[in-house]
């Protein structure tokens, strides 16, 4: 590993991009800091988006693609929710990359 | 007629690659299209130009670059693949911090969603492996 | 339909299964490994007879003299290609399927 | 990008003994972008890919299979599994995870995915199909 985040006097390993090396290391407190690195404030809304990615990830060991997390939050928390616009003005590099790396998700081989 | 091929297993371990070569060259040869080649599961390493076999045997890695440059085939290696076995181009070499990169001439690495554009292609998708 | 076949049929089953999942009529065609089953006298020469009646089957020439495979060697009514006419089957059936 | 094709990947493999089922299954949630008709088909040691109960805490390996449980959220909603390959392995498909699908057209009635057909019944299905991935 070339990169690392310093939080609370220790050093998380991350890749070049900042995603966490190993996903054990998450906490919601180092979220909010990869997060604000990236001046980015997490409120409530960009919790719920993290938090909705953490269970589907635990509940099927795979990150959701775009259009399953639009039409899943959708049916979640609502139709006004359940659209890439709203789900880009929280995260405005791209919802699968930057909620999956504050949520620590593994990084999106960008496969498509 | 399109075709598309598909390449599941690595050089020299199984005959797939060969067979896929030859069908290839005489598909070529009979007047037909190949939209696209495309490297999964261990078939990324033939994308590998650190290989070096011996004289007497066939260089399985350059035979294809060789095709490629003669015939502009489009020759696609899987990323999530090559990213679990190590074949790296310049730019994922840069992305992930590694010391080297290994990509052959005339491949070049993309998502799965390729393989899935060949399918749809291609009049005939043909898949080689073990 | 095109089914090929790259397996020994003393080794897996992948023979076996194209001859249940393809429907009658078929084109089998086998490479690499699966030449094998095209040998008379095996103990699976019983089945390969009987596809025979039911499908057209063939075996990759490359494949059988690398082998040491002669044709007098294979059951009667399975046909020799080349690569060139592995393409020619590609061609003329309209979906392949690779029994790995 | 023109008419829609029948996509089928056929597995024929068993899990962790080899990548090819995991990287298959990686093959169908991408595909599932492409809006394509998609179906699977489990065969031969195929079909313990859907044995339930897997557990990897001590192989050290990813326990993918939870993933099966998403391909409805994916909208893979046909999982052909092969009786006969069933039964040669004493398995029924009880043994099997129950994978579902909420049906758009239906009110989001939730569904069965597998489909339990016979040789003859699936040999039609692949007839049916314009691209064949196996994995």
């Amino acid at each position: 590993m070339t990169a690392f985040v310093e939080f609370n006097g220790r050093t998380y390993d991350t890749d070049e991009e900042g995603y966490l090396a190993n996903l054990s290391d998450w906490s919601p407190e180092i979220a909010d800091y990869m997060a604000k690195l990236d001046d980015c404030d997490l409120g409530d809304a960009h919790w719920e988006v993290i938090n909705f990615l953490r269970a589907y990830y635990q509940k099927y060991q795979i990150a959701p693609a775009v259009r399953v997390l639009t039409k899943a939050i959708g049916k979640k928390l609502g139709k006004d929710k359940g659209n890439s616009k709203y789900l880009y003005q929280l995260f405005p590099y791209g919802p699968a990359k930057q909620a999956c790396k504050y949520a620590g998700l593994p990084k999106p081989t960008g496969c498509v | 007629m399109k075709f598309g091929i598909v390449i599941n297993e690595g050089p020299y371990q199984h005959q797939s690659s060969d067979t896929a070569y030859h069908f290839t060259k005489a598909a070529l040869a009979a007047g037909h299209t190949i939209v696209r080649v495309f490297y999964y599961h261990d078939g990324v390493n033939n994308g590998n130009n650190l290989a070096t076999p011996p004289q007497d045997d066939r260089d399985i890695v350059k035979r294809w670059s060789a095709l490629s440059k003669e015939h502009n085939l489009d020759l696609v290696v899987c990323v999530a693949a090559a990213q679990r076995r190590g074949i790296v181009d310049a730019d994922q070499a840069k992305r992930s911090g590694k010391h080297a990169e290994n990509l052959a001439d005339g491949f070049r690495i993309s998502g799965l969603g390729q393989l899935i554009e060949t399918g749809i292609e291609a009049d005939r998708l043909m898949v080689f492996g073990d | 339909m095109l089914h090929t076949v790259n397996k020994s049929p003393f080794q897996k089953n992948s023979f076996d299964t194209s001859l249940r999942l393809s429907r009658k009529g078929s084109d089998i065609l086998l490479i690499e490994d699966a030449v094998y089953a095209a040998l008379k006298d095996s103990a699976i020469a019983k089945t390969v007879k009987q596809a025979v009646t039911t499908h057209s089957i063939y075996v990759l020439e490359p494949d059988l003299m690398a082998r040491g495979l002669q044709p007098a060697r294979l059951i009667k009514g399975i046909q020799i290609v080349g690569y060139e006419g592995f393409v020619e089957l590609a061609v003329k059936n309209d979906k392949v399927q690779s029994w790995l | 990008m023109g008419a829609i094709k029948k996509f089928m990947y056929i597995n024929r493999t068993a899990p962790y003994g080899s990548i090819y089922s995991l990287e298959g299954l990686e093959v169908a949630l991408i595909g599932a972008a492409f809006d394509q008709d998609v179906s699977m088909a489990f065969v031969d040691d195929g079909v313990f890919q859907l044995k339930k109960g897997q557990d990897t805490s001590k192989s050290g390996m990813k326990n993918f299979s939870l993933a099966y449980s998403a391909l409805g959220d994916y909208d893979i909603t046909k999982l052909y599994v092969e009786k006969e390959s069933l039964q040669a392995r004493g398995l029924t498909v009880e043994d099997l995870m129950p994978l579902t699908y909420e049906d758009q057209d239906d009110d989001y009635q939730e569904k069965p995915s597998i489909r339990v057909v016979d040789s003859e019944q699936l040999a039609d299905i692949i007839a049916e199909q314009d691209v064949l991935l196996n994995y």
